[in-house]
């Protein structure tokens, strides 16, 4: 497809903007004016619609079909919580800033409270934030409150370890805060070495990062001595809440021992991914942190009335004002829906959908931890690879064949690793017709692995050369 | 309870299939030691029900005000378009584009953004964008102390305050070191900005038009700073880029801003997403994620994310940043706004807002016991001292359903008479001589 | 004025392409005595100026009234699945499915419309829509008249009055005779009608339930009607045949209804669905257009019009109904509507009406100056004799925010103390309750 | 794809029923029970968003290309329009008919006879009702309306002429309205033969009806003429409104002659066309006709408040309420929006994309009627009919090259003809595309005719077999 760029034609114009009903002003001094308009588009509304009805048409996405991406929990999100997320347009959160201006906006600050009860209750913390914009901002948030909780007992501790299997975030986030990263390999259970782990921990040590379910879809089974261990060095234990979605109603990291946690509700609770965000990255904390989360803080009076205060011992602000708020009345209405049962009921189904794509997947797929697992597995094409056939072209091929592919060659720590993640929203029905496929892509493997190398074919384009592209560096379009 | 859609036959054939008797089997794993002590939450909804408490709490909201207030949001229109097409569901319900193939919609789009923006801002360069207008300012300030192996940024106090809030505590995390310059009345101390920048100065911060409302060319403060081995980051508001010099025709390094008033809507605080622009040379530096056009074998044009060995997903706690989600589905937004408006029809409305905020200027100016404070020019924001303490006549006022600006006092000690006063080109020329009249009458 | 794409250079090479000079001179076979001698409209507005009207006109349209009214339009639960996927651009923004090899979303979409409107009504053939109820029972009763070749029909007046009118009209034009029947209080009057049905009778027109919300079974009048070789034309509710006995097992020839309460908002009117199913023997007769399944050359299947030699298109003044464009996108919002709530889901929801109905009336049956005017059994309406005159009644609760019922007498004449009750399951109990204390302080 | 039907699974469900919050009721008796529940569709929300979606792929829409639809009038219709129709949802019609009802809903009341006014000004009527349901349905009651006014005057006249280029439509409606028809042939200026029309003119004559600019896409020079000896004659005249996008502005029915007009909002106004309807056919008549109007008419007190009467001489009701609300905002919308001089514009860029269509074409393809058209012009393939290539062959090429086939084999009168209405809302750029494409069909017919035999081959299926369609019809799914 065209860019829009080239659709563009001098004079052609789109939205009319309104007439004025003010006189013009004298103009602005030229020395403060910019020399040419920017050279946006020129195009009609007629072009625009084509052009991005047809770019929708380009992408693969929930709605269309399946979406098994490992680690990424691409659920389906029931079309009234877009509804729910829109009914707030023109709701100016600087309202709440203004004096007298709380009492004008109850509805959305009640929201965020009850968003905000709501985590707590899930996660088994004592209170929730719902200002970090993203999981990753989240982790960064927790990991500021922690160093914020031990420089007020005077610590300046200097480490934060986490897993090899860990996201990247977790890493990058803590050194975002201001720490060294100590990094502990996994170990044949499939989740941190305890030994490597304990020879790591010491007064130094700021907090330890774990995934529990990891990125193997494995619940650590010494996650409460990992806990115990690191509470007694002084360091504290956070959980990154990216697979939430296994434990709901089933475990909640507070009571597991975590001290701070974040919430991926992008990922568990109702929202869409939207090609990359937004997101919203909550963070509940036990008690001993409340008063290092950041501000504002909406707080519930006496009279039942809501408000905003700030955490005068808090890191300040992490984001503009009270977070992604649309996502967090779409998470809102997620969790008041489904309710106590329907929200166990979805990690029930996750599990259960999950094992069974394990249990029929690995007859033709290397298993490399064959126990039972949570919301996810994860598999190798080690088997495969022996015909010359890797993780990612097992992933072209599904293209070809209608689904997307699986996360591959993530977590780092399995080889070729192709990691399914069905969702409860998934029906057997169609979990059957990727293990299908699935099935007839390794037998492609062995009998015509050569026809794996060139796909996909039936896409726009074929496989793109990302060499080139990190080469010519082309990211803007050029006047 | 009818949300997952499998049937109890269904799940007894998968369970035979696993080789266990009852989903709970599945969860054996975990000691019982550590299941949830507390699941407390009220039983499930029907979406209609659902909707009715959503609509109670959506008629609580503000939604009915005339705003007078900005604070780095703008009240502005939001085109039907730009609703109907970021809402095509294959944009937002699909994840970040991992696999190009199946994703070129995406990627094409915020190829198409990248472009947008940097035209829009005078840059070369621009990521696909970051998550808000502070964390965008915070990323700013971090990749120029990666790019100048420097730990210490001058930044002018008359930045949007919550933005710098956000700076202060990314900078702090890393033990940063910032020297916050006062400003001169509602305008950029530009002495005092000029000296404070040394050899030791990452990156000097400043906004234009700043939380005042006022506009200034920086150009020689631009020149000052690269004179000493410095970047300028530049702060910027979208549609006053419409009307007003760009921070790359004043020399700018480094610009950043929240999207926000392109297309998206106010929704009490998001979501809305930063940009940043650079220019080629510091490409490697930007966080975040980069499309990149190139080819595939038969030489079809195509887009992918490029770059990413900068990024947390191969470089751990090595990457330019720990960004992984971002804004993507607003930054669509921005580029449809963008895109719908064209190149003429965003001038249009920035000169419609310089209209409305000098017709509004001229009304208050003549009511008593009301002065403008900028001594200088402003784009759609501007400063009035009041006869005053400006919060008792903004509590005043919201009473009467009209949010009459933001007062300075909170943030800015001792301007208690202060107050911000926006005026977009959606408030109509009634509805500046209302607040003029409640002006006059609250004063 | 920007609506329109062209650019003036392109209309300049456009015109010379064309050989003309001006815009103007393409108009030039249009003689000046012809010319428009007005045109006297406002000048244009932007989208966000006609936005700001359009609420207005919004605000004021009773959308905050608590509704107990029918009439034959009822407020019913719209899953927000249903916007969502016909408001799919390619849903909309289509023609009539013409080239069907495009058009197969829009037919495949028609055929399984088709389908479970059939099993909806119990019958074996439907159409792909009509315009709505009152329009589809004409069409009924003019598809009688074409299958028996008799003029005559009999009519019972406990059919909706709305309806009746249309169906009058459209008879008239055609020289055609019906006979009303009166019912017995809000019951048919069973006797009459059989005793109406005679060997020139093309069809008998019952509905169920009926304007008064009696529900009824017609299976005996479906055998006489057949004894005299007439037919049994039954208007039905949909939400209603949820529960209710279906005029297929009644043995009714020809059922049509109003489609709204599958997934149409009430929109002050429209726009709905009108539908018509039938047995086999009468396909023929249907007006309207008819999808059907067929093969492509290498047996793919695929879906087709079909049967358009009855059409008008084809088959001009001799067609079996003038219709061209019908409701296609309102019977989509039905097919999503009926497959959102599924088997059990439209059960479900028949059964809540209808326990919240016998939940009023019990309600309302205990209030002094009220009694329920229904000899036998109701679905969600009922009938109500109130100890004053019904409108009085009305008036007084709307301005409480309460449309109590529909009062009968402007179509039933004598009957001005009785008031039609509607609750739909979206009425809550406190509601229902609220209803009930105002009625008993208007009494 | 599949059937809804064959992805069903029994006891699966979609979207939850609210729970009752009043008690059970005795059962309803089982005779007035249906048997067992109408087999619906057991699906879950996932199931039925990905069927819808990827049907709604698989069709050919305004949004996705150009749709050169002759008299179909398929434009872009802005997208502020479809908020617009949105914003009365929950507005219930009964309430106008309630004692004290019409105060409380004077917004729609007010947009009525807002729209008919404009209509009425647009169209040069006196009076105007938007009850008719869609253009044949507005035809059907313009015609009654004649045949009540006839009526009233004692007359009972039986015939309605009709020219043999007219809308099917219009004799459709007339019969249903109880008239014969007689039908005048075409003369070789493009429009209705005067000789044939004049002898067919007499006392039993009710109505003419005329497409002015007729289906040929010509204004009919005769057309006052026409009119004034059909009034000569105590006929009265109707215009069917299907081509009213071309004369916006330039000419008034009402102005030239025309008695009853009908217009089509869903073709002019702003209003898209749903994959079929729903329409909207408001009616305009000249004041000796308002009498007969139908019930109910929207008016305008002293008081400036808006009312509900019936006309009590008039027709009666055609429609249930007062017709398809939701399509008139959308069209009192567009009027409004664009105004007088955006509806000239609309009417001289479409009469120009018209002509322009017309002279980049006519090398290739042969033109009946060769003078300056309005707002569509219709071709002949007879030229390609010598390679044995027919009008449905160049149709089905032009699937294969992403664009939608012209309207082929209407009007009647033309051989193979090929009828293209551009629209206003298409720009030269799109139609050059267009053009390309159709001078390459032109092309690929006189070298290697056989190719375009088998098109389509780029579509889900290809040309089905209607024949097995009308015998089998098979038009429901079999339980």
């Amino acid at each position: 497809m065209k860019l829009i760029y080239e659709l563009s034609v001098s004079g052609r114009s789109g939205v009319r903007i309104p007439v004025s009903d003010v006189p013009k002003a004298a103009p602005l001094p030229q020395s403060l004016r910019r020399a040419e308009p920017a050279a946006l588009p020129e195009v009609a509304e007629l072009d625009l619609v084509r052009h991005f009805t047809g770019l929708s048409r380009r992408n693969y996405s929930v709605d269309t079909n399946f979406y098994p991406l490992g680690s990424c929990t691409m659920k389906y999100n029931a079309k009234v919580m877009e509804n729910a997320g829109s009914l707030f347009a023109d709701s100016h959160p600087v309202l709440a800033l203004l004096p007298g201006g709380p009492e004008k906006v109850q509805g959305p600050l009640s929201l965020i409270h009850g968003l905000e009860q709501q985590l707590a209750e899930i996660t088994g913390m004592d209170e929730v934030t719902t200002q970090p914009l993203a999981g990753a901002h989240g982790e960064m948030t927790g990991i500021m409150v922690i160093a914020a909780y031990h420089k007020a007992r005077g610590q300046n501790r200097r480490y934060v370890i986490v897993p090899d299997s860990s996201h990247g975030t977790n890493p990058a986030s803590a050194a975002m805060a201001g720490y060294e990263i100590v990094t502990i390999p996994t170990a044949p259970y499939g989740d941190m070495d305890l030994d490597a782990f304990r020879a790591a921990m010491n007064d130094q040590v700021a907090a330890v990062m774990m995934t529990c379910p990891n990125t193997l879809g494995i619940f650590n089974p010494h996650i409460a001595e990992i806990c115990e261990i690191a509470h007694q060095a002084g360091a504290l234990v956070y959980y990154d809440g990216a697979n939430l979605n296994a434990i709901l109603g089933k475990v909640r990291p507070g009571d597991v021992g975590f001290d701070v946690i974040h919430v991926n509700l992008h990922k568990t609770f109702g929202t869409p991914h939207g090609g990359g965000g937004p997101g919203s990255g909550p963070v509940g904390v036990k008690s001993h942190l409340i008063p290092y989360l950041p501000t504002p803080r909406v707080v519930k009076g006496a009279d039942g009335t809501f408000g905003v205060e700030a955490h005068p011992e808090g890191i300040g602000r992490v984001s503009d004002f009270f977070g992604n708020f649309a996502i967090m009345a779409r998470a809102f209405a997620y969790i008041t829906m489904l309710g106590r049962e329907g929200l166990i009921e979805v990690s029930e189904q996750a599990v259960l959908n999950a094992n069974y794509m394990m249990a029929r997947l690995k007859e033709e797929y290397e298993l490399p931890f064959d126990i039972t697992c949570m919301h996810e597995c994860v598999f190798s094409a080690s088997r495969q690879l022996k015909d010359g056939v890797h993780a990612i072209d097992i992933a072209k091929y599904l293209i070809d064949r209608g689904f997307h592919p699986p996360t591959v060659y993530f977590p780092l720590n399995v080889k070729e690793a192709i990691m399914i993640e069905p969702t409860e929203t998934e029906s057997k029905q169609t979990m059957d017709s990727f293990i299908a496929v699935m099935l007839e892509a390794a037998e492609v493997a062995r009998t015509r692995p050569e026809e794996l190398h060139d796909a996909p074919v039936t896409t726009p384009v074929g496989r793109l050369d990302e060499t080139r592209a990190a080469r010519a560096l082309q990211v803007c379009c050029e006047l | 309870m009818g949300y997952c859609p499998n049937t109890p036959d269904e799940i007894r054939e998968m369970l035979a299939v696993i080789g266990v008797g009852s989903v709970e089997e599945l969860f054996s794993a975990i000691p019982d030691k550590l299941r949830a002590k507390s699941f407390d939450l009220p039983a499930g909804l029907s979406e209609f029900e659902l909707m009715r408490i959503m609509k109670e709490k959506a008629a609580a909201s503000g939604q009915e005000i005339t705003n007078f207030i900005g604070g780095g949001l703008y009240d502005h229109i939001v085109p039907a378009v730009v609703d109907h097409l970021s809402g095509r569901a294959e944009f937002y319900t699909a994840y970040t584009p991992y696999q190009p193939e199946c994703a070129q919609g995406t990627l094409q789009a915020l190829y198409e953004y990248q472009s947008s923006i940097c035209r829009l801002t005078g840059m070369e360069v621009s990521n696909a964008s970051l998550y808000d207008g502070g964390t965008a300012l915070a990323e700013a300030a971090l990749m120029a102390l990666r790019i100048t192996g420097r730990n210490s940024i001058v930044v002018d106090a008359s930045v949007n305050p919550f933005h710098r809030e956000v700076v202060q505590g990314y900078l702090h995390s890393l033990s940063a070191h910032s020297e916050v310059i006062a400003p001169d009345g509602c305008e950029p101390a530009m002495d005092r900005l000029m000296a404070a920048i040394t050899d030791e100065t990452a990156a000097v911060i400043v906004q234009n038009p700043n939380f005042f409302g006022s506009v200034t060319d920086f150009t020689e403060l631009a020149k000052k700073a690269h004179q000493h081995g410095a970047l300028l980051v530049v702060g910027s508001y979208p549609v006053a880029l419409g009307l007003i010099k760009t921070p790359g025709e004043m020399g700018a390094d480094i610009v950043v801003g929240d999207g926000q008033s392109l297309g998206n809507p106010l929704s009490f605080g998001g979501p809305y997403f930063g940009f940043i622009t650079t220019t080629k040379q510091y490409i490697r530096n930007i966080p975040g994620r980069i499309i990149g056009e190139t080819v595939d074998k038969l030489g079809r044009r195509g887009y992918v994310l490029t770059l990413q060995a900068r990024e947390q997903h191969i470089k751990r706690h090595k990457a330019t940043s720990n960004i992984c989600s971002n804004q993507s589905l607003c930054a669509l937004r921005g580029l449809i706004f963008m895109s719908a408006l064209g190149k003429e029809g965003l001038s249009e409305l920035a000169a419609l807002n310089y209209d409305k905020s000098e017709y509004a200027k001229s009304v208050f100016s003549g009511i008593k016991g009301v002065t403008v404070a900028n001594r200088g020019a402003t784009f759609n924001e501007f400063t009035l001292t009041l006869a005053r303490p400006a919060a008792e006549v903004v509590e005043k006022l919201l009473t009467q359903g009209i949010a009459a600006g933001l007062p300075l006092a909170p943030y800015y000690e001792g301007r208690d008479k202060e107050l911000v006063v926006t005026v977009t080109e959606k408030r109509t020329k009634a509805e500046i001589e209302r607040l003029a009249g409640l002006l006059e009458g609250a004063l």
